[in-house]
């Protein structure tokens, strides 16, 4: 394979060698380290598709993160996904793909020197990614709304009246803070028998079923992992008999990974306008268009991304 | 900078050469010539090394008094070795050979006018730069005292204020090493000349180019991973933090699994160098070329498969413990090949020993010992006693410094002359070779005692009789302190002599002999043409012959230097000697 | 060059690219339709019970849909198989990492705290005692 | 609990009851085990012989393969050193067979070198089902050992001659148990459990010791987060382990009518585990003295003042305390900042202690507060030194103070 490579681009000098300096003047776009066009088109695309590498790599590592979280609470994906807006995740697949369309219509636009279908397709694209991010700040706003966040929050009442619902009753006795029946020590006769470790705190080191802070019953999980046509209403969460413990963590690697591949889609929305603004000036024609080939590179991983992060969020069964 | 510029000895005699083609500081702040990007990213690098050291000595000075000393406090101490690990790790040798030796050397050596992204390659100095300041910004900032390898939980919930400025100066560091990742790849893959083939390659493009892969497959798990932990930090989300229900065995796999491989960033490209030197030094065709080039490729493939061995008594599972060990021996095998070639390279040589050749024959033995002592630790029974005492410390201080460092050192020395048209005192050269060996192994052989003895590492004190203090370990004074006392007085051996280093390096610059176009008498392209090189490498397509042939190479009275014959040598190679 | 003799020889009334290649329109329309039909079915198919199977269903319609792209929309049909390594390569390393670190988690998974953790349990029992969740440890 | 202060904490309660102090073992100082050779730590545990052997066993074959590589270099140097300044040297360019050998046998050899380690390693894994059990908890930074009778220590102390099984479980950062003479190591990680077992056959007594060290960096007093293991006989073991989990009870038992007993001579011994943060003399620590640290007075008329003792960054405690505020009495307020801590931050001060919920039982926690109501005897005088021992009047002398 290596070899097949250095034999090609030995062609390529070999091909080019009766007008060796004659390429830098008959294509202006020449850089001086690069002998032909086809070296300097050959090498831009194996540079964009290392970096695309490093992309696969940056979001891998975020999808291993996703299966070992959703290993190790199932039943927390499975209702919590419920909370996700299957129709409006839908339409922003839809629209990343036809996006994705557009672009691979233009850059063949652009190498076939069609300047008005280049511009067109780009717009289109351009659209199709802002569109996508309007979507996307519907759904986190929906969400924010009812306190559907990361961390601690997830679990603050979400307003005035629900903090009165979840005040109402006493606290549980368990709570060392208000355990505070202080023995008198001075009555100094009276001692204390010696307390065995709890019976639930033995059998939780004995076979290690349980974390540090007890386990999930069994009864609770399999009543999560039931919902079938479940709708929680995403308001009152906090009171829902079926919010499995751990809930905020799905919603942390929710907002990390959809948030990632946005910023990605915002960088794209920055290049392709910048690729808009170039092709109207008429910068790329069918001997030069590597940028407009480089960018439709990206936003296809754009999109490769978002196709596996759709089913694995919104479409827990 | 600027000033190499007034030195009369090359303006004269090489009119146009990469310092003086464009004058004036921007020229450097702009140049996209990978040979200026190159010495940029070098004198950049020996800052942070300086700065690292000075922490270092830090560290071994207050290890000379057991207890607590009034001018270091116990968190003093801890935000030092930590800034100490981190500067060493992130902004010495991860990007000393690759980014500022490298980005010099390969395009030259392959043959090309540049790298295939020269502004992608300015663009990666200046992130690098970034992360610097980030780096500063987070000693303004309170210092951070996580420990180089930020483990969680602490790091997520550590008072020190500094701690995300420099996790964002690593995860920005991250992306300057992943773009000259991109860079080398697509050089040696697309900018090689006719007849450049790949076992024509020096060994050394070999070396960069398995780093490359590294550096492209393993950073950006760097770069989410410390994401990750910014935001576990900032929000208290839960993913690695176990108070919020997250997991910290899981953030180790992670962190190693970028950390293992970048371990063999630092050392595969020293290999290369020391391949390089020991073959132009004994003026003999390298031994095995094809051992010592798939070697690398091994090594960088078999790196991705064992960091697991980091976490052997982490709470990984038995089941996985066991699974890493064994690959873990699998890496063993590429460097123990590496190390018997280039024995097999001095064996008939005509070897001269010039200061970078005494840098070589030191990588050899102190690699030796640096391998060889990383198998007690690869081996499960031995390691649950050894791992976290100063034995790993002493481990990775080998290969990481003695073997990666003295590897870049030594290369410097080698491609000096060619960087800057100036010979350095030889004398003085040697002498700080010396002690700098000498300093090394007393620092970091006594840690070996130290740490099979059970002396655990990122330890403030050792002994808290002598100071009173509850707490501290007791009786360990009369076992630990004369370790540590030889330990320290080696640092401060050592220290001298990179300072003089320094010194009589940066004389050269000034004073020194004008270099001829080869001065050990290499053949391979870099010692084609003139030191220092022109602004574009080679006026015309260089003739590519085998880089190891050394029959076409003779000394030349006149220049002082060795001179090769191109024709001659081109020949040489073609007919089908050798590979 | 195959990739740019071929581009020679299909649509020669077109002006050609100088490199590279280029893919028919119908080509492209019709990948575009597929990933779009594609996307139907895999929301219908999360409404259908199949157990187990349906994570994988969604997997494997993902994974079709993503070779659709790269080899047409990204030309890796016709492109250098070099290419095409990289981001194999890189795949297999993702999944490299993910089944080492899935097995030490299977393993140890039984040690670990599936309950409400630590701060959370305190957070709820000082502000919202009454939520269910809290009676979950 | 720091090591110095439980033996001074012994050593005030001794000296205040010359009976006890007769009745004890002599008040000398216990002494580690030393290592005898130039290796390895002296081994006392199951593990140990197989340990050191498989460690010398690879340390001599790197010695060897040292040697060999050192020499080989240095005859080469010497012999081929270039003569002349003609270069062209002659040599051979490969030699497969030779190649083949050293990728081979060093392959063979780490072969070997793996399976020995493996056998080992999976003795280490596999805790015999009789091993007598005991919980670990660590925290920043200190060490606590629970056994099964409820009993707890801050030194570990196993019986001989036994499988002694660690469970172990942390508070809030990673640690990591290591005994270098018994050859194990495991790091304790918050949000699960890990366990450890070895046998320690040789018996210590409480004259002599092995260390314990936490070596997985976990903050400021990282390197004193380390203890003594005593190993007892079988009888001295369930001696000390009944005694231990009662010493509380039988002192109030032995002193009957006289409560102060509890906080003079227990208090010292449990103010042990705070010493490490918390100073008694006013001077600064890593959370606020319980002495007169800022003209305020002792943590008990801080608090009684109210005013003066600021938490939250700035509030008064008394918004706090009092008939139907958060806590009731002072009391209740102390009580909680010890089983809760993170409640109410005392302005200035981070908020990095652990909670102690579990650990200290209510009668302990009950001495403690006690020990803060009474730094002070009524004449403003000093009740304890810098180090927590009891200097007061201590009345009529106390039995079963150990």
């Amino acid at each position: 394979m290596s070899n097949a490579h250095s034999a090609d681009s030995h062609d390529a000098h070999g091909h080019d060698a009766h007008h060796g300096h004659g390429d830098h003047a008959k294509y202006p776009f020449l850089a001086h380290h690069f002998d032909t066009p086809n070296q300097q088109f050959e090498s831009g695309k194996l540079g964009m598709w290392v970096f695309l590498a490093t992309e696969v790599l940056f979001f891998g590592a975020l999808f291993v993160m996703y299966a070992i979280m959703r290993f190790k609470n199932p039943e927390v994906f499975s209702y919590a996904s419920n909370y996700l807006d299957t129709i409006l995740g839908g339409i922003n697949t839809c629209v990343l793909i036809l996006s994705s369309l557009t672009m691979a219509v233009g850059v063949r636009a652009a190498q076939t020197n069609k300047k008005g279908l280049l511009v067109t397709c780009l717009a289109l694209t351009l659209a199709g990614a802002i569109g996508f991010l309007v979507i996307k700040y519907f759904e986190y706003r929906h969400k924010f709304e009812h306190n559907l966040k990361w961390g601690i929050a997830f679990y603050q009442p979400i307003d005035a009246q629900d903090a009165e619902t979840v005040k109402m009753a006493p606290k549980p006795v368990e709570n060392p803070v208000l355990a505070i029946a202080a023995p008198n020590p001075s009555a100094g006769a009276k001692v204390e028998p010696i307390v065995p470790l709890p019976p639930v705190d033995r059998s939780a080191i004995a076979l290690p079923k349980a974390g540090p802070d007890g386990v999930a019953t069994v009864a609770l999980v399999e009543k999560a992992q039931e919902p079938v046509h479940y709708k929680p209403q995403a308001e009152d969460h906090l009171l829902d008999p079926m919010l499995p413990p751990q809930t905020h963590r799905f919603f942390a690697i929710y907002y990390i990974m959809t948030g990632l591949h946005g910023i990605h889609v915002l960088i794209g929305v920055g290049v392709i306008a910048w690729l808009l603004v170039m092709a109207m000036r008429g910068a790329y024609s069918s001997d030069y268009f590597t940028p407009v080939d480089l960018v439709g590179l990206y936003w296809h991983v754009v999109d490769l991304v978002w196709i596996f992060l759709f089913p694995l969020f919104y479409l827990i069964h | 900078m600027t000033t190499l510029d007034a030195r009369p000895t090359i303006a004269a005699e090489a009119p146009d050469n990469y310092l003086t083609f464009r004058r004036g500081l921007l020229s450097w702040l702009f140049t996209l010539d990978h040979k200026r990007i190159g010495v940029m990213y070098l004198f950049a690098a020996l800052a942070s090394f300086f700065v690292g050291g000075v922490m270092a000595l830090l560290v071994r000075t207050k290890l000379l008094f057991p207890g607590e000393v009034a001018w270091m406090t116990a968190d003093q101490y801890n935000k030092a070795f930590t800034l100490h690990g981190a500067i060493m790790v992130f902004l010495v040798i991860i990007p000393s050979i690759p980014a500022a030796l490298g980005n010099f050397v390969l395009p030259i050596m392959l043959g090309a006018k540049d790298v295939a992204f020269p502004r992608l390659n300015l663009f990666s100095f200046y992130l690098w730069m970034l992360g610097a300041i980030c780096a500063v910004w987070s000693l303004i900032a309170g210092g951070f005292d996580t420990g180089w390898t930020f483990y969680t939980p602490y790091s997520s919930t550590s008072q020190a204020g500094g701690v995300i400025p420099v996790l964002v100066g690593v995860f920005i560091l991250g992306f300057s090493s992943i773009f000259t990742g991109i860079n080398f790849v697509v050089t040696i893959h697309k900018l090689r000349p006719p007849g450049m083939t790949w076992f024509r390659m020096p060994l050394f493009l070999w070396a960069l180019y398995a780093t490359a892969i590294i550096q492209v497959l393993a950073t950006p798990v760097l770069g989410i991973t410390v994401a990750l932990l910014v935001i576990e930090r900032a929000f208290n989300i839960g993913i690695f933090d176990p108070s919020m229900g997250g997991d910290p065995v899981l953030f180790q796999h992670f962190f190693w699994f970028y950390s293992h491989p970048a371990v063999y960033i630092m050392i595969l490209p020293g290999m290369g160098i020391i391949s390089e030197i020991i073959s132009v030094h004994s003026h003999r065709h390298i031994f095995g070329f094809r051992f010592i080039a798939f070697s690398s490729i091994a090594i960088a493939i078999f790196s991705f498969l064992v960091w697991g061995h980091h976490m052997f008594t982490s709470g990984q599972s038995p089941l996985m413990n066991v699974l890493f060990s064994a690959i873990t021996f699998s890496v063993a095998i590429p460097s123990a090949v590496k190390v018997f070639n280039w024995l097999a390279t001095l064996y008939k040589g005509s070897i001269s020993l010039n200061t970078p050749m005494l840098y070589g024959l030191s990588f050899i033995f102190l690699f030796t010992i640096g391998g060889l002592t990383g198998i007690p630790l690869a081996v499960l029974s031995t390691d649950i006693h050894l791992h976290d005492t100063y034995f790993v410390v002493a481990h990775f201080h080998y290969v990481m410094m003695g073997s990666a460092l003295i590897a870049m050192i030594g290369g410097l020395h080698h491609w000096w002359p060619k960087m800057f048209g100036v010979m350095y005192s030889e004398f003085w050269g040697k002498i700080a070779c010396a002690l700098v060996f000498v300093g090394f192994n007393l620092t970091f052989f006594t840690q070996f005692m130290l740490g099979s003895q059970g002396m655990p590492r990122r330890y403030y004190a050792y002994d808290g009789t002598s100071a009173g203090i509850p707490g501290y370990v007791e009786g360990m004074a009369e076992t630990f302190r004369i370790y540590h006392h030889i330990s320290t007085g080696g640092s401060y051996i050592m220290a001298l002599g990179f300072v003089i280093t320094g010194i009589y390096l940066l004389h050269s610059l000034f004073a020194g002999r004008k270099a001829p176009a080869n001065p050990w008498g290499g053949a391979s392209l870099e010692w084609q043409c003139t030191s220092p090189p022109p602004h574009d490498n080679f006026s015309k397509t260089p003739r590519v012959g085998d880089c190891y042939d050394f029959s076409a190479v003779h000394w030349d009275e006149k220049q002082q230097g060795y001179v090769v014959d191109a024709d001659a040598h081109a020949s040489s190679a073609t007919s089908g000697k050798g590979h | 060059m195959a990739s740019a003799s071929h581009a020679a020889h299909s649509h020669g009334n077109e002006p050609h690219p100088l490199v590279g290649h280029l893919v028919p329109y119908s080509t492209l329309f019709a990948t575009g339709g597929a990933l779009l039909f594609l996307t139907v079915i895999t929301v219908a198919a999360r409404y259908i019970d199949l157990g187990e199977a349906n994570i994988y269903l969604a997997i494997g319609i993902a994974v079709v849909k993503a070779t659709l792209v790269s080899l047409f929309f990204m030309h890796l049909r016709w492109d250098r198989p070099f290419n095409l390594m990289v981001l194999v390569g890189s795949m297999l390393f993702v999944v490299l990492m993910m089944v080492f670190c899935m097995m030490d988690v299977g393993q140890y998974q039984a040690t670990l705290n599936k309950g409400n953790p630590a701060k959370v349990q305190t957070f709820l029992e000082a502000n919202a005692p009454y939520a269910p969740v809290t009676t979950k440890k | 609990m720091t090591v110095l202060n439980s033996i001074t904490s012994f050593l005030a309660q001794t000296a205040a009851d010359p009976a006890a102090a007769a009745s004890t073992s002599a008040p000398v100082e216990p002494t580690s085990i030393k290592s005898t050779e130039f290796w390895m730590p002296a081994g006392a545990s199951n593990f140990a012989a197989e340990v050191d052997w498989v460690f010398h066993f690879i340390n001599w074959i790197n010695v060897f393969f040292f040697v060999l590589v050192v020499a080989i270099m240095c005859y080469f140097v010497w012999k081929y050193r270039q003569k002349g300044r003609e270069v062209y040297a002659r040599g051979p360019n490969h030699n497969l067979p030779l190649e083949l050998g050293w990728t081979i046998l060093p392959t063979i050899i780490v072969v070997v070198i793996f399976f020995m380690g493996f056998k080992g390693y999976v003795s280490m894994r596999t805790p015999p089902a009789d091993a007598y059990q005991i919980d670990v908890t660590a925290q920043q930074w200190s060490w606590q050992f629970k056994y099964p009778n409820g009993a707890t220590s801050a030194d570990l102390y196993v019986p001989a001659g036994k499988p002694v099984k660690l469970v172990m479980r942390s508070n809030d950062v990673l640690h990591s148990l290591y005994i270098p003479d018994f050859r194990v190591k495991q790091d304790v990680v918050p949000g699960r459990y890990t366990t450890l077992w070895f046998q320690a056959d040789a018996a210590t007594g409480e004259e002599t010791y092995h260390r314990l060290f936490c070596t997985e960096y976990c903050g400021k007093d990282h390197s004193r987060m380390n203890q003594r293991v005593y190993v007892l006989g079988e009888v001295q073991f369930s001696d000390w382990v009944t005694k231990q989990g009662r010493w509380l009870e039988e002192l109030a038992v032995k002193n009957p009518g006289d409560a102060s007993i509890l906080w003079k001579v227990g208090g010292p011994r449990l103010y042990g585990r705070c010493a490490s943060c918390h100073t008694i003399d006013g001077a600064p620590g890593t959370g606020p003295s319980w002495g007169n640290y800022d003209g305020s007075g002792d943590v008990w008329d801080r608090i009684q003042a109210g005013a003066v003792h600021k938490v939250d960054g700035g509030k008064p405690i008394q918004d706090f305390i009092g008939p139907g505020k958060q806590y009731e009495t002072p009391e209740a307020y102390l009580r909680a900042s010890i089983l809760n801590p993170g409640e109410h931050v005392v302005s200035n001060y981070g908020n990095v202690m652990p909670t102690f919920k579990g650990q200290l039982r209510d009668a302990e926690v009950d001495v403690l507060i006690d020990m803060m109501k009474n730094l002070k005897d009524k004449d403003g005088k000093p009740n304890f030194d810098a180090k927590g021992r009891f200097i007061g009047s201590m009345g009529p002398a106390p039995a079963g103070s150990e």
